[in-house]
């Protein structure tokens, strides 16, 4: 009993931070047409710079965690305007874009703080009991944060100006631009937004398990596989298939071993790719 | 009948795009299949090479039923086609256009193919002399080394007509052959039509410019999927109340 | 046909990029005086003056002796063996401000040459054909873990001596072929220690969860078994394996919890994978022991409050009372709170003890004289052979003393280090 | 696929037929010069064992052949417009057709090479069926999570695939490398020889025209399936004939070489070199494997920034790569060549 | 003069698609341009709108170059574009459709007036407003294409081919809202191959062929001119 509840705990929790991961990713490739492989270093990336700002400069994890969000997302504006827009979406050369920014932050954190496995210091010490079962406060934390986001996105996109139009550009770039919505703005924002909740992610990510500059790679592929199990342009897939991903990777390390998980679970997203090649919650 | 259409529908979703099409093409026939935007007639056209699976009905090609046949099939049992858009392969100059169409007449084999046999190098031969003469008849050998997506519009359009010739087509598909055309223009091409016919292809054109009428030795009239019309040209332009319904009342006058 | 002209263009670069660097490659093959035939046994290391530049004048006299070693700096095995990299250039220091290694009345001062492994197979095959074929070295340091796999056959084959810092039991990385392979720390004794520690600190503890990486686990499993009933313990339930890349080791420790073990053993694994699955434990309320290699420090800093209960080996920290004197003095060289996996520089340490045992330069007959040797000095105190039969080598793999710690509530406490038993 | 059709020799001939016999003798006489130069390149390359032998170039040349082919394979599947992200994989395949029956069963290397070609020919050809219905990024991604299930059950595959750490003791070829860079050098070359003539004869247009339109290719008889299968099967092969002969010459197999990041590298080799042209892949190579072996060896750790460097520089200077800028000067220079020519002949 | 464009020529990748073509609106004024298929009369709007560059020439909007402008910037300026195919978002509810096509406008009040105007215009808009575009018929997603242009406050309104797939009783319509709008002071530009509804609401029109303009004056001129009935008119 007690294994099923823990299980469930996991699953949401892992739930809510693929859902954010596969949300900011899914915003730079459906405004930017942009497969950004290096969502991976920026999660990790992000996850070390909140790190070096709890642990080397001794601010308060409360602090510390908005302001590594502030600085991905205005790195990700920096990241658009010299990276992203200058290769004008062409596929091969974001790719080859992508693929340096990535080898360079891993390769940085790797070579100045690689050398051990460390870990955000807790913003809450200690376990909450919940029932008879005990959960680490920092998940409780984690996942209403977590939760309080989702709703805030959801919000972000459906109700403000800002989401109306890059749902706009999502469905139809050149009447986006006949309505005066500049691409260029739009694309600027959803990078910055999109690396935002990538830094989200990997904050939650090094608090509760652990750092290495190689972390992303791992999360990097749970991303891509809900991006596309979601479809290309789905926004409220990614909240279903996200949930699915949770499941999938909380629920069956705890029935079989080892790498058997990881075989499983891929050989049923690339089975259900299969059957829907465009996704199950994409249009068309 | 060589081409014969028996109850064709497609649905898209909740839409109906084309609804209990009947048409018949005799050998030897131009059939003109005319209509405003969005008739319907393209989609014909993709029912008929299989490009899109048909939702009822039948087509029959030369007797035999070629519903559900895969495009390449329809293109091999004879039956060549152009595009209204992106007719072409843009990356290839005009010579290569047409030389790689020449798929099905003479055919090599792989392992002619890449062992470069005796019999590869003579079929090769035989494209690159049969392509020349092609991009002759529809005036095209100057631009032979030209990319294609580099040609003015109408050079495109008689570039797809070319590719499809190069299939040896015993029925061609022309899909508004004669769009973005100067009156100049649309004459070589109703002429290069005609002798086409005149060589022993049967021609179904998709138009919506009137001129085609000239051409044609019979007309179908199509609109919202469906078919309203059919007959000699004269007979057609002589419908007036169709005419006026669906094409503005100006046409009559 | 317009190709021709750039294709000519890139021939001529690509002659460019494969001669230029082939004639440098001839003309380094002339410098060395010894020849690039393999088969030649005699061919000693390269005798090479020190370096002008060498500030030292007591060393400035000295020949050099060329050391390979193999360690990942990049990618994911980096955090392990960015560590050992250090110290294993402290411990070339000490060897050298000891007065080198002295072979037949002359010292020859050490000089590593580290070659990146990148964490995986090709890379080490790379590094190790770097450092056999271009820089000529008889011997080697390393590489750890698995990597072996790809590195002992190049060895073998150019009969160049390797100790490797540890490995993965895998035949193909040490068996009774492969002759001039040498094992720093045979791992089965390792995890003896832990056992044996575990038995002494907790007597209550009457059966082990064991929780393991799931890849090189299939060739230990065996040995882990005797180990398990040679201390006298039993298995709770069967061995829980997971993949060394995942995010999230909640279910681990959930399954691990499921078992309800006195206490749990995680033998394979690395940091990462220790730490989120003991956090995981300690968060779900499991109380029991928990022994695996640690680094103290770095497990108080990952786990904070829960670390505690913890059985840790191989923790190598100046306040131990109990420490070597040589892995003192090693961590006294540099910043003595770093982590040191101290694993390379301990097989440093014995190379350099057995060339002078046999005091020759060359590699075979240092290897012949190696098999004879029962004893050596590691940097972990007296060192011992184990694993002979095993392996099915004469004293090629080698055990010493492995240090011990408690850590409970984020306090370390040091015991006497363990003598581990002898794999047979 | 019989051949019944006799070509038909009554259709009129518009052109007179020494015009197309002097297009050809044109081509012929051009390509000498190239041929001359590709020659001394093989002689050269054929002849270095001389001088470095033993050497560590040696081990990293061999590297270079192996990858040369494999990355121009991934080319041939991608000229068919397939951006397949499983070439890996398919060198996995092929590795471990290879090693499992040479470890385990001790077969010949003789017998085990040819299998592991053939295996991942065979797998390569039945994936690349479900997946043909797939195009553009649904196939991009699809192959990706292709490689990464072939890479994940390796890795659960227990003993008999050594799972995650590898599977040693692959039994060699030779003992003397030497051997290995003749090898290696004369698969590159027949390899290549096999990719230029696909790619320049009747199948590499086919492909090519899939790739630019496949309705425009299925209405004059080119069968995109069929075409796809093809080009898969055959870039498989020499994957996996690669990937087989690899593991033999290092002992092992790893599912590290074969995992997502091995394929991307193999791709950026390709777009670093220029994917659009045949000898894009061994230039991308050159630059991505081989300088950065030769010339900045000593970096070690810091080398990834060396590659990120050249990744950036080539994506902001040369969008088609290397041999993509190189075209683009030369044909520069020869249409203002040829444009002078027709200026003088214009009235 | 309003509107003009001076002597524009326009490619296409590399092939030519308008050919120094010079068309002028006067304000307040219905001008159309006609002709065949891939005559070129969709590059010219989207060249006014700035969806493609000029290779030649200038386009002035009351005596100002506006041709380096974003598209963003002419819509500020009013010249707005209702592109062939309707280009919907056709995910979201015909109400954000409309309030998209006032992104450029800070006026809530003007807005909201837009808005009533539009409903007033095409009441059905009004009973789909929570309705998603996509699942619209294609005659009302034509309006709601013509709503949303007119949600920008257009000083100009641009539309490309409005008739397309629309039955002749929904044509008619559209030529009556086409005369609405225009009493309303906007001008319109309008692009048509249906030459009866093109002629039947404009004042003044062009004809274009393969890139140029062949013949040009009053919709009456046009209508009765023997060429253009003869190659357009099917006469």
């Amino acid at each position: 009993m007690e294994i099923a509840v823990q299980t469930v705990i996991n699953v949401v929790l892992l739930g809510v931070v693929y859902i954010l991961m596969g949300i900011g990713f899914a915003f730079i490739l459906n405004l930017l047409g942009i497969f950004n492989l290096a969502h991976g270093a920026i999660f990790m990336s992000a996850a070390y710079g909140c790190y070096l700002l709890v642990v080397k400069l001794g601010l308060p994890g409360f602090a510390a965690f908005p302001v590594t969000v502030l600085a991905a997302a205005a790195f990700g504006i920096l990241v658009e305007r010299f990276l992203f827009r200058p290769m004008k979406a062409d596929f091969n050369r974001t790719m080859m874009v992508c693929i340096a920014l990535s080898t360079v932050l891993v390769t940085t954190f790797n070579r100045f703080l690689g050398t051990r496995a460390l870990a955000i210091p807790p913003f809450l010490a200690g376990t909450t009991g919940l029932g008879p079962y005990r959960v680490q406060t920092d998940r409780i934390l984690a996942f209403c944060i977590g939760i309080v986001l989702l709703v805030g996105i959801i919000l972000f996109v459906d109700r403000s100006r800002w989401g109306a139009q890059m749902q706009a550009v999502t469905q139809n770039r050149e009447g986006a631009a006949l309505q005066g919505i500049r691409f260029s703005r739009v694309a600027m924002l959803a990078v910055s937004v999109g690396f935002g909740l990538a830094a989200i992610g990997g904050v939650f990510m090094g608090t509760l398990y652990n750092l290495t500059p190689f972390i992303g790679d791992v999360t990097l592929i749970k991303v891509l596989m809900l991006v596309i199990l979601a479809g290309l342009g789905s926004f409220n897939g990614i909240f279903y298939v996200g949930g699915l991903l949770g499941l999938l990777y909380g629920a069956l390390p705890v029935v079989l071993p080892g790498a058997v998980v990881d075989a499983l679970a891929s050989i049923l997203v690339l089975a259900l790719l299969l059957i829907r090649p465009r996704g199950f919650f994409g249009h068309e | 009948m060589l081409l014969e259409t028996k109850g064709l529908t497609k649905r898209f979703g909740g839409l109906v795009a084309v609804k209990d099409f009947d048409i018949q093409v005799a050998e030897g026939e131009i059939v003109g299949l005319i209509g405003p935007n969005g008739a319907g007639k393209s989609t014909v056209f993709n029912l008929i090479t299989g490009v899109f699976p048909v939702t009822s009905g039948r087509v029959l090609f030369d007797g035999r039923d070629i519903t559900g046949k895969q495009p390449e099939q329809v293109a091999r049992l004879g039956i060549g086609r152009t595009f209204q858009l992106n007719p072409l392969f843009h990356e290839f100059t005009v010579l290569e256009n047409v030389t790689s169409s020449f798929e099905l007449h003479p055919h090599s084999s792989l392992f002619d193919i890449f062992f470069n046999t005796r019999k590869y190098r003579r079929n090769e031969a035989f494209i690159a002399e049969r392509a020349h003469e092609i991009l002759h008849v529809v005036g095209l050998e100057r631009v032979a080394d030209e990319l294609a997506k580099n040609l003015p519009h109408g050079h495109q359009k008689m570039l797809g007509v070319a590719r499809a010739l190069a299939t040896r087509p015993r029925l061609l598909l022309l899909d508004e052959p004669l769009s973005g055309m100067n009156p100049s223009e649309i004459d070589t091409s109703l002429e290069a039509i005609r002798s086409m016919r005149d060589h022993g292809i049967t021609i179904l054109i998709v138009e919506h410019n009137m001129q085609i009428l000239r051409l044609c030795d019979r007309v179908v009239v199509i609109s919202f999927g469906q078919k309203i019309c059919e007959g000699s040209p004269a007979e057609v332009r002589a419908n007036e109340e169709v005419i006026s319904a669906y094409f503005g009342a100006d046409y009559v006058c | 046909m317009k190709k021709t002209a750039w294709v000519s263009v890139l021939m001529v670069l690509m002659i460019l990029l494969a001669v230029v660097p082939a004639l440098a490659g001839c003309g380094k093959a002339e410098e060395t005086t010894t020849t690039s035939a393999p088969t030649q046994t005699t061919a000693g290391p390269t005798p090479t003056t020190a370096a002008p530049s060498s500030t030292e004048t007591t060393t400035a006299q000295m020949e050099t002796l060329q050391i390979g070693v193999i360690l990942s700096l990049t990618d994911w095995f980096s955090v392990v063996d960015a560590a050992e990299k250090m110290d294993i250039e402290y411990v070339a220091q000490m060897i050298n401000e000891d007065g080198g290694i002295k072979v037949q009345g002359k010292s020859y001062k050490v000089e590593l040459v580290i070659e990146d492994g990148k964490s995986s197979l090709d890379g080490n095959t790379a590094a190790a054909n770097k450092l056999v074929l271009d820089k000529k070295l008889k011997f080697v340091v390393g590489p750890g873990a698995f990597f072996n796999l790809a590195t002992t056959p190049i060895f073998e084959q150019n009969k160049v001596l390797h100790v490797a810092n540890y490995n993965g039991l895998n035949p193909a990385e040490m068996n009774k072929d492969t002759r001039y392979a040498f094992l720093g720390l045979d791992p089965i004794t390792q995890q003896s220690a832990a056992l044996k520690a575990l038995k002494l600190y907790y007597p209550n503890v009457k059966n082990v969860a064991l929780a393991s990486e799931d890849a090189t686990f299939p060739a230990f499993e065996p040995h882990f078994r005797a180990l398990v009933e040679r201390t006298g313990l039993t298995l709770a339930g069967e061995p829980i394996l997971y993949a060394t890349q995942a995010e999230d080791y909640n279910p681990i420790a959930a399954k691990i919890k499921a078992l309800n073990p006195d206490a749990v053993w995680m033998p394979i694994g690395i940091d990462p994978t220790y730490f989120g699955i003991v956090k995981g434990l300690r968060t779900l309320g499991y109380q029991g022991p928990i022994t695996f290699p640690v680094d103290a420090p770095s497990v108080v800093g990952a786990l904070g409050d829960s670390a505690t209960g913890i059985v840790g080996i191989l923790s190598k920290q100046v306040e131990d009372p109990y420490i070597a004197a040589p892995m003192k003095r090693l961590l006294l060289m540099g910043d003595p709170k770093r982590h040191v996996f101290g694993l390379a520089p301990n097989a440093l340490y014995l190379l350099k003890h057995a060339i002078e045992a046999a005091d020759s330069l060359d590699p075979t007959v240092v290897r012949d004289k190696w098999e004879t040797l029962t004893s050596l000095p590691t940097l972990y105190g007296d060192g011992f052979p184990s694993g002979n039969q095993l392996y099915g080598l004469p004293n090629h793999a080698w055990a010493h003393p492995i240090p011990v710690c408690l850590i409970n509530d984020g306090k370390v406490e040091y015991k006497p280090w363990i003598l581990p038993d002898v794999t047979p | 696929m019989s051949d019944m059709t006799e070509i038909d020799t009554t259709d009129i001939r518009l052109v007179p037929e020494s015009a197309v016999g002097q297009e050809v003798a044109q081509t012929k006489s051009r390509r000498w010069p190239g041929l001359s130069v590709l020659g001394g390149l093989v002689l050269v390359l054929a002849l270095l064992p001389l001088g470095i032998s033993g050497s560590y170039y040696m081990h990293v040349l061999i590297l270079t052949f192996f990858y040369v082919v494999i990355a121009s394979s991934w080319r041939v599947v991608s000229i068919s417009g397939q951006f397949n992200i499983a070439i890996g994989a398919f060198m996995g395949i092929g590795a471990y057709a290879a090693a499992i029956p040479s470890v385990w069963l001790h077969w010949s290397p003789w017998v085990t090479i040819p299998l592991g070609a053939v295996a991942a020919t065979i797998v390569g050809a039945l994936l690349a069926y479900p997946f043909a219905r797939l195009r553009t990024i649904y196939y991009a991604m699809g192959t990706l999570f292709l490689g990464y299930v072939v890479i994940n059950l390796i890795t659960a595959g227990g003993k008999t695939t050594g799972m995650s750490t590898g599977l040693g003791g692959v039994e060699p070829l030779f003992s003397d490398r030497t051997y290995y860079y003749y090898l290696a050098f004369g698969l590159m070359l027949v390899s290549l020889a096999c990719m230029y003539r696909l790619e320049f004869s009747r199948i590499g247009v086919r492909m090519k025209a899939i790739a630019q339109s496949h309705q425009v290719a299925a209405s004059v008889g080119i069968g995109e399936r069929r075409n796809r299968i093809l080009a898969v099967a055959f870039g498989s092969f020499f994957a996996g004939l690669m990937g087989a002969v690899y593991c033999h010459y290092q002992g092992v197999a790893s599912p590290n070489s074969y995992g997502l990041g091995a394929t991307l590298w193999i791709i950026m080799y390709v777009l670093v070199g220029g994917i659009n042209s045949f000898w894009g892949p061994a230039v991308g190579v050159g630059m991505l494997l081989v300088i950065p072996e030769f010339f900045f060896r000593d970096l070690k750790g810091n080398l990834p920034y060396v590659t990120a460097a050249i990744l950036l520089i080539i994506a902001f200077t040369m969008p088609e790569g290397i041999v993509g800028l190189l075209k683009a000067i030369t044909d520069r220079v020869s249409r203002r060549f040829r444009r002078g020519e027709v200026s003088g002949d214009a009235p | 003069m309003f509107v003009e464009l001076k002597n524009i020529t326009v490619h296409y990748h590399k092939s030519l698609a308008v050919d120094d073509v010079t068309i002028e609106v006067p304000e307040g004024g219905v001008v159309t341009i006609i002709g065949a298929n891939g005559a070129g009369k969709s590059t010219i709007l989207r060249a006014l709108a700035g969806l493609v560059s000029l290779t030649r020439g200038q386009i002035l909007f009351q005596g100002e170059r506006i041709d380096r402008l974003e598209t963003a910037d002419r819509v500020r300026r009013g010249i707005v574009l209702v592109p062939e195919g309707r280009q919907l978002f056709p995910y979201l509810p015909v109400i954000t459709n409309l309030r998209l096509g006032a992104t450029l406008r800070r006026d809530r009040a003007g807005i909201a007036e837009s808005l009533e105007y539009v409903f007033d215009l095409f009441p059905r808009l009004k009973e789909r407003a929570k309705q998603d575009a996509g699942t619209l018929s294609g005659g009302e997603q034509q309006m709601l294409a013509i709503a949303r242009g007119l949600m920008a406050n257009p000083r100009l309104l641009c539309l490309d081919e409005p008739s397309v797939g629309l039955a002749p009783i929904i044509v008619e319509l559209v030529g009556d809202v086409i005369r609405e709008i225009n009493r309303k002071g906007i001008s319109v530009l309008l692009v048509e191959q249906n030459a009866h509804l093109a002629l039947g609401v404009a004042q003044r029109g062009y004809v274009l062929e393969v890139g140029r303009v062949v013949f040009q004056g009053d919709a009456e001129a046009i209508r009765c001119s023997e060429m253009v009935r003869k190659a357009y008119l099917g006469g």
